[in-house]
């Protein structure tokens, strides 16, 4: 069996090579980042490791600690043809870099009037639980999610992140594509070489019929492990895996919850005002009638993320917490 | 300040064109303003025209340029046909940008216009992006990134310039100095006592010249539009000039010295252009036809945004992501 | 009559007012921002006028163009006792200075357990409908609603202008106070110059019985207009003004919308992933099987904010839009 | 670099015993977390630890310090008690923020370490913040606000500078120039030869010095302190120094040439320092003793961190805001 391919891939590597064949496909394809040329190690958490070496360092370059830099040459580059990648080596450090993100990135392609439009990918990596603390673990995505323009995008398991950042990277809107560092090491099946999963549609990785649970990145794995508890007492658990948050599949969403009747949006971001309100709010606005019982969301809590790992945990959003909050729903 | 070489009778003639459409066109807006013909918000221009003409003559229609709010003077002369730009300060269907963008975010990337933003100091990283992309493609071309005195405060100078310096991209960075930012004067906030003094403290070819002077000007710029086409990278210009018409329309200038303001008609560079041109022995006529040509130039771009259509109310729902919102 | 006090102010000369007081009670108040003092013409809309004079501009000073280094400045002099108000000239500029709000204003006291802790206030002004484009008119709030420390403030009339502003620059925590360009310069009643308006706590400016309009800012202005149309119909509307939008008053929300049995959540910012969505999700979460019907939302379009009248009209959450949800909801 | 006068021997002293605790402590976080003792992301300060204790050694524990991820050495130089700091890194209740902070959120004001942050240059407007509050209060305190190389390419740099600058606000900024920033040299991310010319285009006060060699280092700080306690303003000082365990524990510095690390070894200011005070005739006894106390302090202090217990769960639901959040 020695020549037959790898079974299973890391996240990281996924995310590796959907970028090597992007780049492969697509000679306007170009990386930038901090310390992510092979020199500099390949990217912190190796994620472009090799690219350099096999593209060069003028297609993958790494870049001063300068992140408004990073992407307004992203936006710039893309304005005139090319697709860059721009690594924003922690979500946490995007906060010094929203104006060109925001302002101009998600505007551009509007306020010229549809002549230019900025095909970058952002992709940057976040996620708590391992201790790093307030600032280096954040998530970020419902303030992208609101900004019109920008389309964000997370997986959960490997072979989605091979055929969604490849998505992202050629498709011609900016789009954010977010990383999840404590599972950048997990592995998966392997997708085929020429996998690819288009932008704006959800999956559902398990179907059921007493209750939806809507969620993405990290929320899907713990998902799936609730289910399958439930699953034992007899609760049927149908999970969404978004995969893009924005704008995201409404259609298979409200599918879903028009079958079970009740559902629960789940994530690892803080859950006051988080992306589940949204999710949540059209879920109301659709099928109100039909529910069992309100939607119920599960996020973290209302704190900065907290060093110690009594705090974090009891900070963080859990498989616990979806737990209870489907027994909530059920009744 | 340098003692340059007067430029040739014909870069003077092409610069005093552009810079006469420049100055014709902003006292046009101003009256059809001040007449109630048109609302909008406007940054006068008046009194930077040779800085912006001179530099686009020295660079070509398919060479790019990210500039300002405060960019009228930088999008004439780069080319910008007149009815188009006037009818998107409008917010005309007709406009550059279909009435979307407005005259803080005018794009018009047949003449390389590529970006004009509404954040100071935000043009800065991006312009490194198209000299990034010129480098990469090889394709000759230089950007030529405008911004003010004040925005030399702001974090995106600092990283914009020093990434363009470490990749040697081909950009020349603008800087209009026109010694306020908003009401404040640059002596209240820039430790340094230039702008180039910080281009050279990031290792960066720096200079300053008298932006009004319109062959000191065109030098400058040449000199820098060769160093970054010959692979050599960016310069910084500091290029001294000032606005004689407050920050936006409206504004008073309450803030300027009378003294300073009647030096600064002193150095007017438009009469003094004017003149140039004169003891070059370019007649009047010839003068006289040029402004004539702009002001029919301007008539004509001034009627057809005021006859055009505003855009349908939808269209909002359009170019938002490359395929249409639905309602 | 002559020596009485004026009857009516403007929102902006409520807010300088707010800051006049709050210098003269407390000497540990001091002022930051571009062109904010009197040489510099007293802020571009003047709402800092005359403070320098009385104050000093040690106490009021005008900055470079530098947000980041203008919120650093407040949040650094925070933490050592002072109470900093920074304006942010427009909300749109906030882009590049959500680090130091998000990352530290918001996070310090938390990381340091308490020991210290960021009293400042920032002051910003957006709103559209009044030409300026896709980078001057935004309104971000969801995005700070979103991080836990911060509180998010807005006023709907000069009163509440001056009470709120005077709490937000008194209050331990940071405070963003968003204020709203287009009705700067429009009329309401003065307020005793006592006057204090709570953090958190909404005000109820109009009692009804059939649906509660939740809203903030300028949305209740529109609300309070198509509460008098319908009155004449009939329809009896209850307007909850929040005032705080987070942490927002969830007990007299609930309380009204328990007594209504339909809401519509109002706010000039984009609809997806606004606050709307959160308090939509709120009450459906508490008060699901009391509901006429589900809570509606309006809220801007889709797209970044327009230049042309037209287009800007017809992105722009409006009385006519209110108006529809309600009907809506009320079948 | 200058020539300066060797330091006193008692201020050599106290440097080398806040050094040598820096040291120490620093073997011996490495120790513990290679053991598993410990599990946390470290960020080892061997090689810089005379810079921070050289410069600390300049100022007074009321003054302030505003420092980053990598801050043991600044954090013990400027006087937090071990016990609390250890407690802390280890995430432990009874550690200067009770565990909620870390080791990259570090705060303890009542020896002015007033912020730590993660955030390459954000503690550098903060600073200024510090700075103001002292310049209004006239409380004559100066804040030494300590970064790396590699934050001198970012925004807040270039802002904070600015603003310290044409305030005067009595700011050091210490930039500890340890050639890298995370795996990056700064050859090939900084368009200036140095950090100090970076102030220079500033408009600031600035000097580049071996911080590796404690008199020098102790005679700029001191300039810089009195410059500042004198109402004149901020300095930037650049100590070039090395880091000898990479980035954070674990990485292998393998993206550092062989001949630089060696070189870098010769240069190692521990040995020198230690050299020096034999020089000066202090006995290899009372450095032995000075160093079995550091030792000791260290012994109680990592002890008294893993006996003490987690902060409780629910703990993040205080200090959120000034009242405690409902669960
Ligand atoms: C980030 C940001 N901060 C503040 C403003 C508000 N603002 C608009 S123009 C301006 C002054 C800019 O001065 P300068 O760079 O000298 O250019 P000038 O207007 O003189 O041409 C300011 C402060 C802004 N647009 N963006
Ligand atoms: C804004 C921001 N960008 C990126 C990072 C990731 N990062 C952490 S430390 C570091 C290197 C900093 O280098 P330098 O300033 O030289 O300090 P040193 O680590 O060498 O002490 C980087 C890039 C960050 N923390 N913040
Ligand atoms: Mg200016
Ligand atoms: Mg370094």
């Amino acid at each position: 069996m020695s020549d037959e391919k790898p079974q299973e891939i890391m996240f990281a590597q996924a995310c590796n090579m959907a970028m090597a064949r992007a780049m492969a496909d697509d000679d306007k394809v170009i990386l930038l980042g901090e310390d992510i040329a092979d020199k500099e190690g390949g990217g912190v958490f190796k994620v472009t490791a090799g690219l350099s070496e096999k593209y060069g360092t003028d297609r993958v370059r790494s870049t001063p600690i300068s992140e408004q830099a990073i992407v307004g040459a992203a936006v710039g580059s893309a304005l005139v043809g090319y697709r860059p990648v721009a690594e924003i080596m922690l979500m946490n450090f995007i906060t010094v870099a929203m104006d060109q993100l925001v302002n101009h990135a998600a505007k551009l392609r509007f306020m010229s009037g549809g002549q230019t439009s900025v095909p970058l990918t952002i992709r940057t990596t976040t996620g708590a639980g391992t201790g790093l603390g307030g600032q280096h673990s954040d998530m970020l995505e419902a303030w992208l999610a609101h900004v019109p323009g920008l389309k964000v995008v997370a997986a959960s398991n490997p072979a989605d992140a091979y055929g969604l950042l490849y998505s992202s990277i050629m498709d011609d809107n900016p789009v954010v594509f977010i990383e999840n560092t404590p599972t950048y090491f997990t592995k998966g099946p392997a997708p085929a070489p020429d996998h690819v999963v288009p932008l704006g549609k959800a999956s559902v990785p398990r179907e059921g019929t007493d209750i939806s649970l809507i969620t993405y990145g990290r929320g899907v794995g713990a998902s799936h492990a609730v289910a399958e508890k439930l699953a034992g007492e007899g609760i049927s658990c149908e999970i969404i895996d978004l995969r893009t948050i924005a704008p995201f599949d409404e259609e298979t969403v409200l599918k879903s919850v028009a079958k079970t009747r009740a559902a629960v949006v789940v994530h690892e971001a803080v859950k006051n005002f988080g992306t589940g309100a949204e999710i949540s709010s059209r879920i109301h606005e659709e099928l109100f009638s039909d529910l069992k019982a309100p939607v119920g969301r599960v996020g973290s809590g209302y704190a900065p993320v907290p060093f110690s790992p009594t705090i974090e945990k009891a900070w963080m959003f859990s498989e616990d917490d979806i737990e209870r909050e489907v027994r909530k729903i059920l009744g | 300040m340098s003692n340059t070489q007067m430029a040739d009778k014909d870069v003077l003639l092409d610069i005093f064109t552009r810079a006469d459409l420049i100055m014709q066109s902003d006292r046009r807006f101003r009256k059809m303003i001040g007449a109630g013909q048109l609302q909008i918000v406007y940054y006068p221009v008046r009194g930077q025209e040779v800085v912006s003409a001179a530099m686009m003559a020295a660079i070509n229609q398919d060479d790019y340029l990210v500039t300002i709010y405060r960019g009228l003077h930088d999008q004439l002369a780069k080319g910008i046909p007149s009815k188009d730009l006037w009818a998107e300060f409008a917010g005309k269907v007709t406009g550059t940008c279909k009435g979307k963008g407005g005259p803080m975010h005018i794009t018009h990337p047949e003449t390389g216009v590529m970006v004009t933003t509404g954040i100071v100091g935000s043009g800065i990283p991006i312009a490194n992006g198209l000299g990034l992309a010129s480098q990469l493609e090889k394709d000759n071309k230089v950007t030529v990134c405008c911004f003010g005195d004040g925005a030399s405060n702001i974090g995106a100078f600092h990283e914009g310039l020093n990434m363009a310096q470490i990749w040697k991209l081909p950009v020349i960075f603008l800087c209009q100095n026109n010694h306020y930012g908003e009401h404040t004067h640059m002596r209240d906030t820039t430790g340094s006592k230039t702008i180039a003094q910080r281009g050279e403290g990031l290792g960066m070819r720096s200079v300053r010249v008298n932006g009004n002077d319109a062959s000191e000007m065109y030098a400058a710029a040449k000199e820098a539009v060769d160093h970054a086409r010959a692979g050599n990278g960016p310069t910084l210009i500091e290029a001294m000039t000032f606005r004689f018409h407050g920050h936006l329309l409206g504004d008073t200038s309450h803030y300027i010295p009378k003294e300073e303001m009647e030096q600064a008609r002193e150095d007017d560079p438009m009469p003094i252009l004017r003149q140039q041109l004169l003891d070059l022995q370019v007649s009047e006529a010839d003068i006289a036809a040029i402004e004539a040509k702009n002001t029919a130039t301007i008539d004509e771009a001034a009627q057809f945004a005021l006859d055009s259509d505003y855009p349908p109310g939808d269209e909002y729902r359009i170019d938002v992501l490359d395929v249409e919102i639905a309602a």
